[in-house]
């Protein structure tokens, strides 16, 4: 039996192995007090993905309660997948951004076209079909070879995948500066367009109802314990083998179509996609938004490799896989649908009424845990922050006027950054029209997308200036509310609601947590006065390389209305001999 | 509109068809063999198998391509659109290949076409050596053919589309051509991206109105 | 089982842009010494023992993994593999 | 002249999307015992004989053809070519 070469809750615990996996002694110990036992092994790496930053936001939650989330447009506010604000007609408008920093730095083009990959899903899964995308890039100085690769993959990547599966990526920014040389930014946005009575939530409700896996199979990706796998691995076997996750953006075209059909059957009660930490985040989420519990069978589980543990299935990373509920009794009628894109959907266990959570794996409970305590009971941090002394220093500096003598060169020279330049280098490479509903592609100030069979459209933006917040994170965060805003008034559209990807380096750092912390005031701030308020968004910390933490880079996605095709309007100018004006101060 | 695994811009074509254009128009997925009934036939773009192995390579072997030279035999008008026009070169339905683009990217924005024969069903709206804009949004766009192939395509005027700033590489600068019995097109733009004012340009329409009219002339008016 | 590998290359005559950019890369990274660079396909696959691997491969390369417009194609068979 | 044929295949365990598409398009067109469909690239090139063949293919290899985070490569020499 396979499960017999795990280490040990024993050994677990004497070695301190639960730190590897990224628990603290004092996590370690409230799983034990949760368990009345010590965790074997699967359970401590499900405890330790669903406790990390990314699944339970502990470092960031106490900042996250300072934004804004409410307002007659928001349909709904951040915890679920993502967001939606009301555009009128019953209809909604459901968006969210989230980074995929790491990956892109190891593998360029599929750590973001992954991340292109997963946004959508989060999109989908709520029963909206996704009509555009963004992105926000971040890269070192375009002087170095290895910037150079990763700037050109990333693009590559993201052009790969979002042509693919058909959603027009209508806009984004791209910042080259030193402090992303050796940690690159990847942001991507989503947004889709959905019937109000088509919401779905994430939810396992209904005693006895079965869970369906559908979508790629499982493989050992983005697994990262595999340290502790009960293979041997010689340095061989590490030559052979890769964890890197690979997007398949046709599989991600047939699941949006699937699923977008399966949502209309009433036999279907939740569905959630299977983003970080896969298999675990979803269907516990499910299962303690419910309620309820949930029980899977893990020799279910399509599996790509041969031998994998369910240490390995709960914690993989692949791509394109989502998780249904399904009424007891009718899963044929869900079934079918996806065999007509032919996909497989697979029974792989059952909701049920103990709230617990509860693995099966050759026969033998590999896994108990009380379903709300993986959600729920994450440990909440406050974290120190202390005012940076280059802040300090700043604030004693006189206000700097340049000098400049020849404004002709200077425009020029500014021109010719590449932060300022033109991007259609990399624009040019996405598909920014397909389901031909563009209005405004890339290269202006917003995006447009009309709303097809109404006269009315969106604008979509993503802005940061992270400069700006570094010097001074407030006023900085002030400023990407307001610039985003800018740029969506500037299209004639009314702005509604933003996501934020709020990307910052170590939090354990004083200095950085008092960054994170100004920038959520400022932004917080702007998003009142402009009636704004944040939907959704995504924390990304730990950015940093050498030491070095990158500048505080919170991106703003923001979203407006035109509530008539005929307020829209471009940025450039149109005809010689119109008049120019300038407004503001 | 035949839809593929992988198809895309079906919908965008459904709708110039059934919006723009205000015809009935019907959605037909790969697996309902049956393509007979149809007064026309359009295969859509996108990445039908994910452009797996060359694109429209897959989706060249399925059934209903059985069917669709069937109509192509009995004269159906067939217009098939970038994975379209890759689809009907890999099933033989029109001479040629498509390779990747000369840059080996991707590239997505309007170009300028010039219509180089106005005497097939499909262009008949537009004027000879007309200039239109229509979006191109491809990877893998750059037309090939042999010397020979290239010759006969010349003299039997089935060059219906050549880029006035070739963006891709394509052999003799061709954007779109047309079979020998001229009821097959196949072109890399799209022409159903520019049928309303709204997205930027309604060059495109006349190449679905010249179907109709053509359609009209030959089975209603005659009849 | 038996393990096939099956080799597709652009047809001489046809432009590979890709093989050419490789190629500028090489020269810019200092390999001078490297010319005509192509890139073609490598397609391996398991097959069992009981199929008449000649005739299927063939088959299956005009069929659908080459194209005759612009690619040939060649292959090896190694026999006995357990895969 | 040598000519060097260079095989860039996936590292085990890295999903090949496209070697899962063609084994389903191959098993729909009647070819049933083909397993583990796995695509890779073939770089073909013609070198000098002057030149030390594995140090400048190894080299090429790990700075640009293959990508170490997810390929292998293999590769075999022919010498005396006449390209
Ligand atoms: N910076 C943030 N601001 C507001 N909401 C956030 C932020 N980060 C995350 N959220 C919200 O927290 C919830 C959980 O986020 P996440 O775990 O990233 O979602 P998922 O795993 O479903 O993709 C989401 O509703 C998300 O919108």
């Amino acid at each position: 039996m396979l499960q017999t070469h795990e280490i040990s809750p024993e050994v677990i615990e004497k070695e301190k192995l639960y730190q590897e996996m990224g628990l603290t002694d004092e996590e370690y110990q409230s799983v034990k007090k949760i368990l009345g036992r010590q965790p074997n092994y699967t359970e401590t790496g499900i405890f330790s993905v669903m406790w990390s930053e990314h699944c339970s936001y502990k470092t960031s939650k106490p900042l996250l309660r300072k934004f804004p989330t409410e307002g007659p447009q928001v349909i709904q506010g951040p915890g679920e997948g993502a967001g939606i604000i009301d555009i009128g007609d019953d209809q909604g408008i459901v968006f969210k951004i989230e980074s995929h920093n790491h990956p892109s730095a190891v593998e360029p083009y599929q750590g973001a076209a992954t991340g292109v990959g997963g946004i959508i899903r989060d999109i989908f899964s709520m029963g909206a079909r996704p009509i555009a995308s963004l992105n926000s890039l971040r890269f070192g100085p375009l002087t170095s070879g290895r910037v150079k690769y990763l700037f050109e993959e990333v693009v590559h990547g993201i052009s790969g995948y979002g042509n693919c599966v058909g959603v027009p990526t209508v806009g984004g920014e791209v910042q080259f500066d030193a402090c992303y040389e050796g940690n690159p930014l990847v942001n991507a946005m989503a947004v889709g367009l959905i019937d109000r009575k088509d919401i779905q939530q994430g939810v396992a409700k209904g005693l006895g109802n079965t869970v369906l896996y559908v979508g790629s199979k499982t493989g050992r990706d983005g697994i990262h314990g595999a340290t502790f796998a009960s293979e041997d691995l010689t340095e061989d076997s590490e030559n052979r083998r890769s964890n890197v996750q690979v997007g398949d953006p046709f599989m991600e075209k047939l699941l949006i179509e699937a699923c977008l059909e399966a949502i209309h059957c009433d036999a279907l009660v939740g569905m959630q996609d299977m983003g970080a930490a896969g298999l675990t985040s979803s269907a516990s989420e499910m299962a303690s938004k419910a309620g309820m519990g949930m029980e899977m069978n893990m020799n279910l589980i399509p599996q790509r490799e041969a031998n994998m543990t369910a240490y390995e299935m709960m914690l993989s990373e692949s791509q394109e896989r989502m998780l249904l509920v399904v009424e007891k009794g009718r899963e044929q009628e869900i079934v079918d649908i996806f065999k007509k894109y032919s996909l497989e959907a697979v029974a792989v266990g059952k909701v049920t009424d103990d709230k617990q959570f509860r693995l099966i794996h050759h026969g033998e409970v590999v896994c108990d845990i009380p379903v709300d305590s993986l959600a729920e009971d994450a440990p909440v941090y406050y974290k120190p922050s202390k005012v940076p002394a280059y802040y300090e220093a700043f604030q004693q500096m006189k206000t700097y006027q340049p000098d400049v003598e020849d404004v002709a060169e200077t425009f020029k020279q500014l021109l010719q950054q590449p932060t300022i330049a033109s991007k259609e280098y990399v624009y040019d490479q996405y598909d920014s029209m397909v389901q031909a509903n563009t209005v405004v592609s890339p290269g202006s100030d917003a995006a447009v997308i009309r709303i097809r069979d109404y006269d009315k459209a969106i604008a979509i933006t993503t802005d940061c200036n992270s400069r700006y917040i570094y010097l001074d994170p407030e006023t900085g965060g002030k400023i990407a509310v307001a610039e985003a805003a800018r740029n969506i008034y500037a299209s004639g559209a009314k702005p509604l609601a933003i996501t934020d990807g709020l990307n910052f380096g170590n939090p354990d750092k004083p200095e950085n947590f008092w960054q994170m912390e100004k920038s959520v005031e400022g932004m917080s701030a702007a998003c009142l006065a402009l009636d704004t308020p944040v939907i959704s968004g995504n924390v990304s910390l730990y950015n940093e390389s050498q030491g070095q933490a990158i500048f505080p880079t919170p991106i703003v996605g923001m979203v407006g209305l035109h509530a008539k095709t005929k307020d829209i309007t471009t940025s450039h100018f149109k005809a010689a001999g119109d008049v120019i004006l300038m407004i503001g101060e | 509109m035949i839809v593929f695994p992988g198809s895309n811009c079906d919908r965008d074509m459904y709708h110039a068809a059934k919006d723009a254009l205000g015809e009935e128009a019907e959605l037909v997925w790969y697996q309902d063999s049956h393509l007979s009934g149809y007064d026309a036939i359009l295969i859509p773009g996108g990445f039908s198998y994910g452009d797996y192995l060359r694109c429209g390579a897959i989706a060249s072997t399925s059934k209903i391509v059985d069917s669709l030279k069937r109509e192509a035999e009995r004269g159906t008008p067939i217009l098939g659109v970038c994975n379209g026009f890759q689809i009907l070169l890999e099933a033989g339905l029109l001479p040629g290949a498509l390779l990747r683009n000369e840059k080996l990217k991707f590239i997505c924005h309007h170009e300028t076409l010039v219509v180089k024969n106005n005497q097939t069903q499909f262009t008949s709206d537009y004027q000879m050596d007309e200039e239109i804009s229509i979006p191109v949004a491809h990877g893998e766009g750059n037309y090939y053919c042999d010397d020979e192939t290239l010759a006969q395509l010349k003299t039997n005027q089935q060059i219906v589309f050549t880029y006035k700033d070739n963006p891709n590489g394509s052999v003799a600068d061709i954007a779109g051509i047309i079979n020998e019995a001229g009821n097959v097109l196949g072109m890399m733009p799209h022409p159903e991206r520019a049928t309303e004012t709204i997205l930027g340009s309604m060059d495109g329409l006349k190449m679905f109105t010249s179907l109709v009219k053509n359609w009209r002339d030959s089975y209603v008016t005659n009849a | 089982m038996k393990k096939v590998s099956i080799h597709i290359t652009l047809k001489e005559g046809v432009l590979d842009p890709e093989g050419k950019a490789i190629e500028g890369s090489l020269a810019t990274l200092g390999y001078e010494g490297v010319k005509e660079v192509r890139v073609g396909k490598l397609i391996e696959m398991y097959m069992d023992d009981a199929v008449d691997v000649k005739a299927e491969v063939e088959a299956m390369c005009q069929k659908l993994l080459a194209n005759p417009v612009i690619e040939n194609y060649t292959y090896d068979v190694e026999e006995g593999v357990v895969s």
